[in-house]
């Protein structure tokens, strides 16, 4: 907490701080007859990924009201984008969010190419398919593995992350690091693919294929998991829109909405894929867009990789970039959702404005309405269907 | 005066029989944490535990050391009385519950024919710990595990005893040594065969009424940070632990003695075959924790009033049926 | 390509975008008073707020509410221009609920004040008043000609803000807005 | 809901639980796959794109290409870069005396004072790792290519004066044959449990 007396004038006015232990606790008026609890879920709570408090008011264990309180892993990244040259800010691009960080290289690479209108060779762009689908299957192979722990199975975990790592390793190769990836730059990549990379590939792709079954016998097909979370979590799509959900979030209540196909960008054009969508708008169903999605997104980056044509891998531009004055936005579908970067220019060697988009932040903003009478148990599969990396959100 | 202490002396096989169950209790305590983390461990394709002694061996004492080197803490706004009560009283009832228990057929500790009302008796003893505990700690998140099981706890009491009778129908007596012996040496002869649907309701009773695996909501880590024992630490939670763990080989030895024929075998019957019986239940509850995901809590009671009890209840008339008509 | 029912926004000013130079395609700008009826009229054709971005320039301060639809490709961006020293705008958090944690993420970062708002309370900055992190410097501010997209000027004949309301018209602001 | 197909169901679920057991039942016999640290090493190194380190020049292998012009001080988003180049010689002006002396060596007026040939290699170049993101802008602005990726992956150190790495230092080091230590030394003592190495 900043120093109190170094803040200017506080607008809020000052709250009997300590009964309620803070201000939020103290605005969520706790109810006259003491008939209800309320409790802090987090920040240090172990199934919410990151450091994210919803203050419930439980009435036994039925969730009465409940509000997300964020800011506890807030950076100000955009604060940070406004004091780097453009090139300088590509590295925070990955700790926004460290499960996707390629989609969120090439949403802010993007925005900058579409400034600048520099153009980006062929092969980068094949590359930057193939690595970024890679990345959206880690993801979401973490997200199961997380999502089974929140409600109590300890070992799929170790099966996601045993294929995870396989992953990690191919993305290793031709990105230099494991997690927080900066290998995107402007007008194409920093690094080629390395002669094993494809063949690797291939092999994992076979791997995942043949362990997916497993996946479905020991979890998909499994009833308890079954009565947790089918008809949880209903999330029609007129609160979807209202919220602004995108994603897996929203495609498992029937809207195909994908920024690759919505507004195509880079050679997604190229490649058959298919929408994966469900109608229940429950948290089975966003499980069940999710694991199609990989299914998906390896058949993407074989189709990728069986035309990945030779030549450069960076276009020629400046070395120092200097926009033209004015804004551009760019979208990416992120493994969460729609992830959008806007950069604004004035010309200068540093963005005048940056904006980052995080999918999270819409996806959770419709908790409280989702967690309504809903159980603690419930509220906790709810948040684990919703996919959040709080870092993304909080920014 | 001289003390002559002779085995016939009922205080004295009392006492010695305490002695060897806290010892069998704590033996197997170590165990089985080493069991669980190796079994959890190749489950998941890793090692588990290898670093500390030969394969580990050594981990489940250097947890031991750990725990009691802790200190003990005591939250400020809960119950200090209720609060350390709670670990002692989850723990030592549990003891009473191995009196009974047919290791072999000499081995008797207490002469009583209603063996199996007196660990049912005592199991239901764990509840009240985990209430004051839960209560004890202050905590709200503590409050709710114990809520949850309290309830749990009575939900599962009901289908125990009824399969547990269907038991004590066709074997006529309370006794667990009578039940072993009226089952015979071979597989086909023992009632898990002959009455497989009261086996499988025991065993998922059993499985609930230790708060194990996919129904142990009571400190269901991810929901309620650690239900009951969120304040414990060091000796406190490390009670909780052994109970948990002694409560589970004391399910085991009863669905052994009771289902499984006991310390009766095919070949030489004796001891080994009762703790064969024991350590292979109790491996299928360990299996169990490693496979499935939690329940959620209605579920979980309505598991228990809606579809045990009554199939608990036809079981045994099925059973009285059969016993009559079987002569 | 401007859809018909643009009008009924009532917007001072609406320029068609190109949108692979500047990924919208349309930008409005919407007086003040006229927002909720904009995101009333842009909800009821299906539009869904994707992200709210606001600036700071010589003239104040540019919010940007940024629309996307499900199925009708491009993206719609409103505009709407607030005096710094009365930066207040009414809340669209009741048509658009979404919009509820961008208006207070907005009023963290700039100070921007959302009337009619039912909890505007710090979300991601701690809640002791922590003064907006991004007002841009006196020295560092730039005057809203130099930060907006060229087509954008030539349409809406925004003349160049030569005095900025509270700044002295200091010299590279007269050279920049040339430049 | 009829009694027939709340069988069904029951027989499903019981079903479904018979074959997650299965599923782990059948992973506990398989061998483990996990590396064990120390006593193994994961073989995907050599991707590994560590700290930066300087380039020696082709011919020689103790001066490295850099040329201390500080463009990557400059392009490092959190400065943890920091060269010192070589002080400025003055220029030798026309009118030299006749013989200017170089390096002891007298040499007549006729023939052009060659300017002394200063390697222009910075006299310090260190890099704060512990600031570093990994961005890899340094190694792209170099105009003298001569930074690029190490292979350190055990790098450890007590304080973050130990993350302040001389590149330098560790140029002429592997230079001279005794590379930096990126291979831990492995124990024989411990027992290796028998892992069957699965075609990763």
């Amino acid at each position: 907490m900043r120093d109190q007396t170094a803040a200017a004038a506080a607008p809020t006015p000052p709250v009997d701080m300590s009964f309620w232990g803070d201000s939020y606790a103290a605005r969520f008026e706790p109810d006259p007859s003491g008939e209800r609890m309320i409790v802090n879920m987090g920040p240090q709570h172990p199934s919410t990924h990151g450091v994210l408090r919803v203050l419930l008011e439980l009435d036994g264990e039925y969730i009465v009201r409940a509000e997300p309180v964020l800011g506890y892993i807030h950076r100000m990244h955009e604060w940070m984008a406004e004091n780097r040259t453009y090139a300088q800010f590509i590295p925070n691009m990955g700790r926004v969010d460290y499960l996707h960080a390629l989609a969120w290289n090439w949403a802010y690479v993007g925005a900058v190419e579409r400034l600048t209108g520099m153009e980006v060779p062929e092969r980068a762009e094949y590359i930057r398919v193939i690595t970024c689908e890679l990345n959206r299957i880690s993801s979401h192979l973490l997200w199961w593995g997380a999502y089974l722990l929140d409600l109590g199975a300890f070992t799929p975990i170790m099966y996601a992350f045993d294929d995870r790592e396989r992953i990690l390793d191919i993305l290793q190769m031709v990105t230099g690091s494991r997690l927080t990836y900066s290998s995107f730059t402007f007008g194409g990549v920093s690094m080629d693919l390395p002669p094993q990379f494809i063949p690797k590939t291939r092999e994992f792709i076979a791997t995942l294929r043949s362990r997916l079954p497993m996946y479905k016998d020991l979890v998909t097909d499994n009833g308890i998991l079954r009565g947790r979370c089918e008809g949880i979590g209903i999330l029609d799509l007129d609160t979807a829109r209202r919220y602004g959900a995108t994603g897996p979030c929203l495609r498992g209540s029937g809207q195909a909405y994908d920024v690759r196909r919505a507004e195509p960008y880079s050679i997604y054009d190229r490649f058959e894929y298919r929408i994966p969508t469900e109608s229940a708008c429950d948290a089975m169903a966003r499980y069940y867009v999710r694991l199609s999605e990989i299914d998906e997104s390896l058949s993407i980056v074989e189709q990728a990789m069986d035309s990945i044509p030779e030549g450069p891998i960076q276009g020629k531009g400046p070395r120092k970039i200097r926009p033209p004055k004015g804004e551009a936005c760019f979208a990416v579908e992120g493994a969460r959702g729609k992830i959008m970067v806007m950069v604004q220019s004035d010309g200068g060697p540093m963005p005048y404005r940056v904006k980052l988009r995080a999918p999270g932040f819409s996806n959770l903003s419709l908790f409280a309405e989702l967690a309504q009478g809903t159980l603690v148990s419930d509220a906790v599969s709810i948040l684990g269907s919703l996919d959040l990396v709080i870092p993304e959100i909080d920014r | 005066m001289s003390m002559t202490i002779s085995l016939a002396d009922p205080l004295v096989r009392l006492v010695l029989a305490l002695v060897g169950i806290f010892a069998f209790v704590a033996l197997n305590g170590l165990v089985l944490v080493y069991v669980e983390r190796k079994v959890a461990g190749f489950c998941q394709r890793r090692p588990g535990p290898l670093h500390v002694g030969p394969q580990g061996l050594l981990q489940p004492l250097v947890d031991a050391l750990k725990l009691v080197g802790k200190q003990l803490l005591t939250p400020a706004k809960g119950d200090r009385i209720l609060f350390w009560a709670a670990p002692l009283l989850a723990f030592l009832p549990v003891a009473l519950c191995f009196l009974p228990l047919p290791f072999d057929a000499s081995l008797k500790a207490i002469e009583i024919n209603l063996g199996l009302v007196l660990i049912l008796a005592f199991s239901g003893v764990n509840v009240i710990a985990l209430c004051l505990a839960g209560w004890g700690s202050g905590n709200k998140w503590g409050i709710l595990g114990a809520a949850r099981a309290v309830a749990q706890s009575v939900a599962y009491e009901v289908p125990l005893l009824l399969s547990v009778l269907a038991v004590a129908f066709m074997s006529g007596s309370l006794d667990l040594f009578v039940i072993t012996e009226s089952q015979g040496a071979w597989p086909w002869q023992w009632y898990a065969m002959k009455n497989p649907l009261a086996f499988l309701i025991f065993i998922i009773c059993a499985v609930a009424e230790t708060n194990r695996a996919p129904f142990d909501l009571p400190e269901a880590e991810s929901e309620l940070t650690a239900g009951f024992h969120t304040e414990y630490s060091g000796m406190g939670f490390g009670l909780f632990f052994l109970a948990e763990y002694a409560n589970m080989i004391v399910v085991s030895g009863v669905a052994a003695a009771l289902f499984l024929g006991g310390y009766q075998g095919p070949v030489a019957s004796g001891i080994w075959w009762f703790l064969a019986k024991l350590y292979a239940v109790l491996l299928l509850i360990i299996w169990l924790r490693w496979t499935y995901p939690r329940v959620r809590f209605d579920q979980l009671l309505n598991l228990s009033w809606k579809r045990l009890t009554p199939v608990a209840l036809l079981v045994l008339a099925g059973t009285a049926v059969a016993v009559r008509l079987g002569g | 390509m401007i859809p018909a029912w643009i009008s009924q926004i009532g917007a001072d000013c609406v320029v068609p975008l190109d949108h692979a130079r500047t990924g919208q395609t349309a930008s409005l700008l919407v007086d003040r008073d006229k927002i909720e009826n904009a995101c009333q009229v842009l909800w009821d054709q299906g539009y869904h707020i994707e992200s709210l971005a606001a600036c700071d320039v010589l003239e104040g301060f540019v919010v940007r509410y940024h629309f996307a639809h499900w199925t009708e490709p491009g993206r719609l961006t409103l505009r709407v221009s607030v005096p710094r020293d009365d930066a207040r705008i009414p809340t669209v958090s009741r048509i658009l609920p979404g919009a509820d944690w961008h208006e207070r993420e907005c009023h963290d970062f700039h100070g921007v004040v959302f009337t009619g708002h039912p909890n505007l309370h710090a979300l991601l900055l701690p809640d002791d008043g922590t003064p907006p992190p991004l007002l841009k410097s006196n020295k560092a501010r730039k005057s809203r000609t130099d930060v907006l997209p060229l087509e954008y000027l030539v349409d809406c004949g925004l003349p160049p803000e030569t005095q900025a309301s509270d700044k002295p018209a200091s010299g590279d602001a007269g050279a920049q807005a040339k430049g | 809901m009829s009694v027939s197909n709340s069988f069904k169901d029951a027989w499903n679920y019981a079903k479904s639980l018979l074959i997650g057991l299965g599923v782990t039942g059948k992973n506990f016999v398989k061998p483990t796959i996990t590396v064990i640290y120390p006593w193994q090493q994961v073989d995907n190194l050599s991707t590994y794109r560590g700290h930066v380190e300087l380039i020696p020049k082709d011919d020689d292998p103790f001066t490295p290409r850099c040329v201390a012009c500080g463009a990557c001080a400059d392009a490092c988003p959190s400065r943890c870069l920091s060269v010192v180049a070589p002080p400025k010689t003055p220029k030798p002006k026309a009118d030299a005396p006749a013989a200017a002396l170089v390096e002891g060596r007298v040499i007549p007026k006729t023939e052009k004072a060659a300017a002394p040939e200063k390697s222009r290699a910075p006299v310090q170049f260190f890099l704060d790792y512990s600031l570093c993101s990994l961005c890899g802008q340094c190694e792209r602005v170099c105009p003298a290519k001569s930074l690029r990726f190490s292979n350190n992956v055990y790098l450890i150190g007590h304080s973050r004066e130990d993350f302040r790495i001389d590149l330098l230092a560790r140029m002429r080091s592997q230079a001279d044959g005794k590379s930096a230590p990126s291979r831990p030394r492995t124990p024989e003592s411990a027992p290796v449990p028998e892992t069957e190495k699965e075609p990763a």
